[in-house]
């Protein structure tokens, strides 16, 4: 249990917090990059290198940037207008706090009462560039086809939808 | 209490708070960081018993969160544009406001 | 072995190179062209004497040599090719060179006004390469590769004037007809092939034609119980029967007179369609193998003698009812080739040979004479215009009557010496008198005919100034050819007269010659052969009588008058000059039958075939039709029913859809929450 | 030579001139045709380096490249070639030059014209050196998009039906081999022809196809023969054989004359191929029990063929139903040479004469037919587009040389010795007669049918009365007969000097000689 | 002193000082061992760096440059430093406060660790990751993070502007900047920007083995160069501060040491991208021929760090700006596939045996595409000296 974990696990708690209770919806999201900055942190406590670059490469460099992209596209001229009205204690918050709450409570009491079935090598093995490149191009290079394709697909979807259609062009 | 329930604890932790955001929440946009950040709980449990499981040297798990990380990319891509394109069409991203799936 | 077994192929390869060379040549280079393929040919006739004294100087099993090389492999085998030197080959090289050289030089005459002179000695010189290889060749394969390359020859210059249809049409009628034969041929040399393991002729013992092999193929029994080498001989038959134009494939013959008469002389009278009767003599002992003491005969000799019986009968008779000039030689030079094929199959090599030998230029000088003629006529071809010209030609004329007496096998000249063998030789055939009896009244028809065409050509006063069909040039009367043509006419006539000499049965020197002895000088032997001398003497004096009485008591005189037998006999008369109507039998079956394949193979595949696979489309299009069908009126109308109580119902449950998507992820949440606790309290339990 | 990947590179290449040929010909339609042969030309050069490069004692692949592709499926990107291949890559390149000199004078959308010329090229290449069956069959069905659009976009006024016939015909013949061949990996659990080949000569096969597909409880030879029949299926209508060639007339006569002449003068190349590189060392037991009614569909071929082709008008079907004919010869050569025959010396020569025959013969019958399409497409531009018999006539007087060059090439369709068909046809008579002696007799008919309509095209077009229109109709252009002639000089150093291609050819032919086995 | 001790001089001088601390706190000593003279060095090439672009803008430009404070003007940037700390801090008062007040602070923070990987000498980096250039890129990508606050909490028209077009445009060139520097990972088969520059340490006769010396690795060198400057939003490629349209784009509401820090981080990212090219393409800390191997490596390091630098000056005093839809046009049609391309020819190089031939196709691959590229881009503009015509 290094310090390392805590620093990171409480960066990541504490951002995702404010992620999602922040009432405006910027902070939301530069607190949510930071949250998912603590998430890398994670990782590299966990000895994936590359995962937690390659997290923080896609959701601070691109995933961030592109929900603020969306946001100023959406309302981001009127600044009054992004921040949500104070209604905590509204009928459905407090059902989705309920909910989200049970949720968390099995989930936690799953968790913690876990027991592996066969017991951990001790030595975190390496997880390094290297080691994933030649994972990727020989045993899971289909999946990274299929991959490839998918993003391909995503990216001229998105496109696509995101085009003015022709009437508003016009 | 060993680390790798830690670990999960932390991942259920954050899956409660995305969730917890993906309902209360009322901008479309907000809601879909809700649901990245459920997915990056997953992410870490991926992880987690990646680390701590039996054959780490396989690097499933780590394969697997890559993948996940590449498909969560790809959803919030299309996502924020179907967002957009929502938008465009009702002049808001408030989720109260966009019911026209109602039944 | 001497420089020139080595080098035979020098013989052949000269001709080509020239007709190689021409080929690119520039259309006015007329001079040159004629030069090299006529400076190639006397070449060529320089290497056949030496190759022919070379032969001449050996002895005994020396007199066959050979040279083979590898061509092409297969899997674990090589094909081998090879020239061969013996006596049936110099005999054949020196004849063809030596006709061949004075019909090249002729030609230099025949056809010094036509723009195409250049592509002729072009065809020409190819011609004589592919002759002259089918006659060095020591492989079957390369002599069949020859023969064919002899055959495209022959088209192109059957069809040397393009543009007349009939030309074309004969062109490829030769080519389509002989080609069925060598099929046949083809067939043979495959099955030869296959069951001896080689095609080469000789090859130190290991030939196909040497004592291994033939005993091998002799002892099988195959289909009809033929022996192998007599069912493997007559599919070779079939070949030679195609080129030498044998009943029943003889009908390419008479229409190929549509090329230019040098052609006819050299190709349809001299040398390609005695190709027929050399294959044979070359396979011989393929054809003979297995004759035992007992027997002297096999079966595919019986069917050589007989349908060259036949042919000679055929085209004797057929040659007595024409007026074209060259179809009246034509078909003499089909019966002629039935006597050969008489000769090969009763008495052997020799006996055929021989007569091949002074049949190519007594009839070469006769193609030559008949050239001369319509080159003095403005290429009038009809002999009824003619008349006269005895005195307007005079070195034609006795040329010509050199030629027509030894074809009619007058005593002393060459064609009585060689014919009376085949006579003597059929008659003493001891399976049937049957051929002799034909060849001695096919004798005595060519006498006639021939008479009768050197009376319609020669006597009397011309009838060329007479309204005629074809004389365009509106000459009027005949004269004499130039030097360059009528100088070979002479030198041919002298072998015509003097050849004869070297095969007499008191000095047989050719025919011990192709068996590899010497000759010697034996009275004795004509003690034999003298009375039958004198029947087939007296049937050709009875013959040009017979001529003499109906024509010549009494000259023609009118262009439109009647034959004498047609006014006599004229239903004959026309099933003759119809040559038997055996064109318009094939047109009306074969040709007809493979017309009606070919279009009932074409409505196959445009019907069934075809049929098939519209029908399968049809069957899935109305598959799709049914199935829409059902859509649209079963299975919609009872959804449409089914739908109103579902939608009852739905509208119910679609309260709880309200469109909300937090309310749904929602009940996503609650729906996990009982699931992970179901599973672990009730799980655990 | 060996370490450089230069079957990857012969394939790429075409598919890099097809991307500079779009993208530079864009602008100039002259630099896409010269940089479209120019590409041609690289990838004859590499073929021929190929050649060269090539050892003729190994009768088993050469230059073999071997990577894994998608390992958890066995499939592999493995290249490599023998004689057989080898010979079908250098016709290949030969061929699309010849397409590619045919279709100078297109002139709509040239430079995608000639991408998609490019494009088959590859297509070709990848599949004359591919040794795994989805490798393979991916450049096999990847062959049919450009041809497709070749006959869609540039085709004759009957273009579309006969695409879509010739797409949908093609492809359902694909399917069926593709199920044919997933049936066989679930038994053999490989797609590597050499190791399927194995298996199969072994004697494996067939009891690991009942066990993996015991389907509608056939016994073991009776599901090798359904399997066998789907292959058969997808490579019969490629080559074509009757009865399953009613794409190939339409498809050769509505499409562009340069893209016929790739269709018949490679592509149908791949279906004897797919039977000498797979059907023959895998199903030999098959064909064998079959051999009956493949032996009367091959005397089909050659006869029903060159007769349907005597019944037809229009010079471009003429020649399609001859490319039928002349295709048949191969298929007698193949079939005769599955005969059983135990183990005798004699019978074993024989078949190998078949099998190098039929090698031959398909290089032979791509230069041929190649040229002789070349011909018809001049004919085709000269006299504005006609095609029938009865538009010609009399010819030879102003065009010579066409006359002479074009008989040359239809001579040696025709098999004229001294050219090249003659010693494939030859060889292939010489194999077959004593090993199916029946079959082969009858198609001597061929032969002779064939003779018959040639002779009569020559007829039709070249002699007789010079027709009015054609007064002013040009010879060959000085141009032209050097682009021509390399063509013609093939046919003649092939007919006089075999032994250049045979050398090449015969190690293999060895090899696939023994490996027929029961 | 042998070259070799004067090359490790630092690591041996921090080794040495290592064996005073005691073992629980060496950690943390080594990093401040390793991180302080990083934070001394570079911002005082920062201070170099301003006055000498100064100075060489106005010889571009014909005139002197600063030349008031100290020798020749060299006191310059103490002069500004002292300036911009005295200044009032000024804070709209719409902004939002606290991102405004951290923008500044992630920028500069974000520039400074990227410097965590970069090898400044042999043996001398902060952290040998084995993922570095993975790390570089995705540290590198929090500077659009911090633009973006920066523009945003400013509450400005011109500030938001000017962020969206920076952020815009840096994501639209960091993908060629990425796919550019792909060749050198698979050319080296690996992440780790010391092992990279170790790759190309070795020598042919005299001539290194750099990167930029292939077919493949000069065009990278180029694409990455360009998509750097675009990255670091410097001339030509400066439009998100755009003087004449938006007044000075995202750090517009900015003042005092706020503004120095915008400033500072603007710097050390040109700095850290001139230092990645250096160790992808130009070897890194070795010398230029091997006879020059004596001289020690940090100082090839720096003195190639300063030629690129120069050439950014140079670039910045030669070239006029573009305009927005000129640059995105640039960064996907020709940029992204000359690096695609790029990809491919270095692929290409790795297959085939070298040899000329090799050169000569890899060259040919990767010239023709860029001369049909360009051909097309300029297809149907005139090019000709333009003449200005003032608004009517």
């Amino acid at each position: 249990m290094s310090l390392f974990f805590l620093i990171t696990a409480a960066i990541a708690i504490g951002g995702t917090l404010a992620a999602m209770t922040r009432r405006n919806p910027i902070h939301c999201i530069l607190s949510l990059a930071l949250g998912l900055v603590g998430v890398a942190g994670v990782y590299l406590a966990l000895g994936a290198q590359f995962v937690g670059f390659t997290q923080i490469l896609v959701y601070v460099g691109a995933v961030a940037i592109l929900a603020t992209f969306a946001l100023m596209m959406t309302q981001g001229h009127i600044v009054s207008a992004l921040i949500e009205p104070r209604r905590a204690f509204s009928r459905s918050s407090v059902s989705g706090f309920v909910t989200a709450a049970g949720v968390f409570s099995v989930l936690g009491w799953a968790a913690q009462s876990y027991r592996p079935l066969t017991p951990s090598t001790q030595q975190a093995p390496a997880a390094g560039a290297k080691e994933v490149g030649v994972a990727l191009m020989h045993t899971y290079v289909l999946p990274l086809e299929v991959i490839g394709v998918l993003l391909t697909a995503a990216l001229i979807g998105a496109v696509v939808i995101a085009l003015p259609s022709e009437e508003e062009r016009s | 209490m060993t680390p790798l329930n830690l670990f999960l604890l932390l991942s259920a932790l954050l899956f409660s708070i995305g969730l917890a955001g993906a309902l209360t929440r009322r901008n479309a946009i907000l809601v879909l960081i809700g649901i990245e950040l459920m997915l990056n709980a997953a992410n870490i449990n991926l992880i987690a018993f990646w680390r701590f499981g039996p054959n780490p040297e396989a690097l499933t798990g780590v394969m697997f969160a890559i993948f996940s990380i590449s498909v969560a990319a790809a959803e919030a891509a299309v996502g924020l544009a179907i967002i957009l394109a929502v938008y465009r069409h009702n002049k808001t991203t408030n989720l109260n406001q966009i019911d026209t799936l109602k039944g | 072995m001497s420089w020139i077994v080595h080098n035979l192929w020098l013989v052949a390869a000269l001709p080509f190179a020239a007709g190689g060379v021409i080929s690119v040549m520039k259309q006015r280079q007329r001079t040159l062209a004629a030069g090299l393929a006529v400076g190639s040919m006397a070449l060529s006739f320089v290497l056949a004497l030496m190759a022919f004294v070379q032969v001449l100087t050996s002895h005994g099993e020396a007199t066959r040599q050979f040279s083979n090389f590898a061509w092409f492999q297969f899997g674990a085998e090589w094909v081998r090719l090879g020239w061969l030197l013996d006596p049936l080959t110099a005999v054949m090289l020196v004849m063809v060179t030596f006709v061949g050289l004075l019909i090249f030089i002729y030609s230099i005459g025949y056809m010094a006004e036509d723009e195409n002179f250049k592509r002729f000695f072009c065809f020409l010189a190819l011609f004589a390469g592919a002759m002259l290889g089918v006659l060095i060749a020591n492989n079957l394969l390369l002599l069949f590769m020859c023969w064919e390359i002899v055959g495209l020859t022959s088209y192109l210059l059957i069809g040397f004037w393009y543009e007349k249809p009939s030309a074309a049409a004969a062109a490829k009628k030769a080519f389509i007809v002989t080609r069925i034969g060598d099929l046949g041929l083809f067939l043979g040399m495959a099955w030869l092939y296959a069951q001896t393991g080689t095609l080469l002729f000789y090859d130190a013992g290991r030939g196909c034609l040497e004592a291994n092999a033939l005993t091998t193929l002799a002892m099988h029994t195959t289909v009809f119980g033929l022996t192998l080498s007599s069912a493997i001989g007559i599919l070779i038959f079939c070949g030679s029967a195609g080129k030498s134009g044998q009943v029943p494939l003889h009908v390419w013959l008479p229409d190929a007179m549509e090329g230019p008469t040098p052609v006819s002389a050299l190709i349809h009278a001299a040398t390609m369609v005695a190709a027929g009767v050399f294959l044979l003599a070359r396979v011989y002992p393929l054809l003979s193998a297995g004759v035992t003491h007992g027997m002297t005969t096999t079966v595919a000799l019986q069917v050589v003698t007989w349908v060259g019986a036949i042919t000679a009968l055929f085209g004797a008779l057929v040659a007595v009812a024409q007026w074209d000039i060259k179809r009246i030689l034509a078909y003499s030079t089909m019966s002629q080739l039935g006597y050969m094929m008489i000769g090969l199959g009763t008495g052997g090599v020799s006996v055929g040979m021989f007569h091949l030998i002074t049949h190519a230029f007594f009839k070469a000088l006769l193609f030559l004479g008949a050239g001369s003629v319509i080159h003095g006529c403005h290429g009038e071809q009809d002999i009824r215009f003619m008349g006269g010209l005895r005195k307007a030609m005079p070195v034609t004329f006795a040329a010509y009557s050199c030629g027509m007496l030894a074809l009619c096998g007058v005593p002393l000249f060459s064609g009585f010496w060689s014919k009376d063998e085949i006579l003597h030789s059929a008659f003493v055939w001891n399976l049937s008198r049957g051929p002799f009896y034909i060849g001695a009244i096919g004798a005595l028809l060519t006498a006639f005919y021939m008479t009768r065409q050197m009376i319609y050509v020669y006597a009397g006063t011309t009838r060329l100034a007479a309204e005629s069909t074809h004389g365009e040039h509106g000459h009027s009367g005949a004269h004499e050819s130039p030097k360059v043509m009528t100088v070979p006419l002479l030198i041919l006539a002298v072998p015509a007269v003097v050849l004869g000499f070297f095969g007499t049965p008191v000095w047989p020197w050719f025919q011990s010659f192709l068996e590899g002895d010497t000759a010697n000088v034996s009275f004795g032997a004509l003690g034999g052969a003298f009375p039958l001398m004198i029947v087939s003497s007296l049937i050709v004096f009875v013959g040009l009588g017979l001529g003499w009485l109906l024509y010549g008591r009494k000259l023609i005189v009118d262009v439109g008058a009647l034959d004498r037998i047609e006014s006599a006999q004229p239903g004959l008369f026309h099933l003759l000059s119809g040559a038997f109507y055996i064109n318009e039998l094939y047109a009306a079956t074969v040709v007809r039958f493979t017309l009606v394949a070919a279009s009932v193979s074409a409505w196959l595949d445009r019907w069934i075939f075809g049929g098939v696979v519209r029908a399968i489309s049809t069957i899935f299009v109305l598959f799709a039709k049914v199935d829409s069908f059902a859509d649209t009126h079963v299975v919609n109308r009872g959804f449409d029913a089914g739908c109103g109580s579902v939608s009852y119902g739905g509208s119910f449950l679609s309260k709880l859809q309200a469109g909300k998507v937090q309310r749904y992820l929602k009940f996503v949440g609650v729906a996990l929450f009982v699931a992970v606790a179901l599973l672990f309290w009730g799980g655990k339990a | 030579m060996n370490a450089f990947p230069w079957l990857s590179l012969l394939t790429a290449l075409p598919v890099v001139g097809a991307g500079v040929v779009l993208v530079a010909g864009a602008r100039s339609d002259r630099a896409a045709r010269f940089l479209s042969v120019g590409f041609a030309v690289g990838a004859l050069c590499i073929a021929l380096l190929l050649w060269h490069g090539f050892d003729v004692n190994v009768g088993g692949m050469q230059l073999v490249e071997q990577h894994a592709w998608v390992p958890a499926l066995h499939i592999q990107y493995h290249l490599g070639i023998d004689g057989l291949g080898l010979s079908m890559l250098l016709l290949s390149a030969i061929v699309t030059l010849i397409s590619l000199g045919a279709s100078w004078k297109i002139e709509d959308r040239v430079p995608l014209y000639f991408a998609l010329i490019l494009l088959v090229e590859a297509c070709l290449f990848g599949a004359f050196t591919a040794l795994n069956f989805i490798h393979w069959f991916t450049f096999w069905e990847l062959c049919l998009i450009p041809a497709f659009f070749l006959i869609k976009i540039w085709g004759g006024p009957r273009r579309t039906p006969a695409a879509t016939q010739f797409l949908v015909y093609t492809m359902a013949g694909s399917v069926a081999m593709l199920l044919s061949f997933l049936a066989m990996y679930l038994a053999a659990n490989t797609f590597e022809f050499e190791e399927l080949a194995t298996i199969a000569q072994s004697g494996r096969l067939l009891p690991s196809l009942a066990a993996s597909s015991s389907w509608m409880h056939l016994t073991p030879e009776h599901l090798g023969l359904v399997i066998f029949a789907g292959v058969f299926l997808g490579f019969a209508v490629k080559v074509p054989v009757i009865p399953f060639h009613t794409w190939l007339p339409d498809t050769y006569a509505e499409a562009p004359t340069g893209t016929t002449i790739l269709l018949t003068g490679a592509m149908s190349k791949m279906g004897l191929y797919g039977f000498l590189r797979i059907l023959v060392p895998i199903f030999a037991p098959q064909m064998q029990s079959v051999l009956t009614p493949l032996l009367w569909m091959a005397v089909a071929t050659v006869v029903l063929g060159s007769l349907s082709a005597m019944a037809q008008t229009d010079l471009k079907r003429i020649f399609a139903y001859s490319s039928i004919n002349h295709l048949g010869y191969c298929l007698l050569g193949i079939f005769a040479a599955v005969r059983y025959a135990g183990s005798d010396a004699q019978l074993l020569t024989q078949r190998a004469a078949a099998l190098s025959g039929t090698m031959l013969q398909m290089f032979n019958h791509g230069i041929t037919a190649a040229t002789i399409f070349w011909f018809v497409a001049i004919l085709e531009t000269r006299s504005g587009g006609a095609r029938e018999l009865s538009d010609f006539g009399g010819l030879r007087r102003n065009a010579p040389v066409l006359a002479g060059m074009m008989g040359i090439a239809l001579f040696s369709s025709l098999g004229l010795p001294g050219l090249n068909g003659f010693i494939s046809e030859f060889l292939i008579f010489k194999g077959a007669f004593p090993l199916a002696t029946w079959a082969t007799a009858l198609c001597t008919i061929g032969l002779l049918i064939t003779a018959v309509f040639i002779l009569n095209v020559i007829q039709r077009v070249f002699s007789g009365p010079l027709q009015e229109r054609h007064s002013n109709f040009l010879d060959l252009s000085g141009k032209e007969q050097m682009l021509l002639a390399p063509a013609i000089a093939l046919m003649f150093l092939l007919g006089l000097d075999p032994q250049i291609l045979l050398s090449h050819l015969n190690a293999t032919v060895l090899q696939l000689t023994n490996t027929i086995k029961f | 002193m042998t070259p070799v001790a004067v090359d490790q001089i630092f690591v041996t001088t921090k080794h040495l000082l290592m064996g005073y601390v005691p073992a629980f706190w060496q950690p943390l000593a080594s990093a401040i061992l390793s991180v302080v003279p990083v934070l001394v060095v570079f911002p005082a090439l920062f201070a170099v760096t301003t006055v000498l672009e100064r100075k060489g803008l106005g010889r571009i430009q014909n005139r002197l440059g600063p030349n008031r404070v100290g020798p020749f003007g060299f006191l310059q940037p103490a002069a500004d430093g002292i300036k911009s700390l005295t200044k009032e801090d000024v804070v709209p008062r719409d902004a939002d406060k606290v991102v405004h007040f951290l923008a500044p602070i992630l920028l500069v923070l974000a520039s400074f660790i990227v410097y965590a990987v970069l090898p400044i000498g042999r043996n001398m980096v902060i952290a040998d990751l084995n993922s570095g250039l993975l790390f570089f890129f995705a540290v590198g990508s929090m500077v659009e993070l911090a633009v973006f606050m920066a523009g945003w909490s400013s509450r400005s028209k011109y500030s938001l502007l000017g962020a969206m077009r920076a952020v815009a445009q840096m994501i639209s060139y960091e993908i060629p900047l990425v796919l550019a520097a792909v060749v050198v990972i698979m050319a080296a088969g690996s992440l780790s920007l010391p092992a990279i520059a170790e790759m190309q340490s070795g020598y042919t006769w005299i001539w290194p083995h750099w990167y930029v010396l292939t077919p493949w690795g000069f065009a990278g060198f180029v694409l990455f160069m360009i998509s750097a400057t675009a990255e670091s939003n410097r001339s030509p490629f400066d439009l998100p501060e755009g003087e004449s349209e938006i007044i000075a784009g995202y750090y517009i509401e900015y003042s005092g040491f706020k503004f120095a820090l915008f400033f500072l981080g603007e710097y050390l990212g040109m700095f850290a991208t001139s230092g990645l090219a250096i160790t992808l393409f130009l070897g890194g800390w070795s010398a230029p021929f091997s006879f020059l191997t004596w001289v020690p490596s940090y100082l090839w390091f720096f003195a190639k760090l300063l030629v690129l630098i120069a050439a950014f000056i140079w670039v910045r005093g030669t070239f006029p700006r573009l305009r927005m839809d000129q640059l995105m046009g640039f960064a996907w049609k020709f940029m992204l596939p000359m690096t695609l391309v790029n990809v491919v020819d270095a692929g290409l190089w790795h297959f085939m045996p070298s040899g000329v031939v090799r050169g000569v196709v890899c060259a040919a691959v990767i010239v023709i595409p860029f001369a049909l590229f360009s051909r097309r881009a300029q297809e149907g503009k005139k090019l000709q000296i333009r003449t200005y015509r003032y608004a009517e």
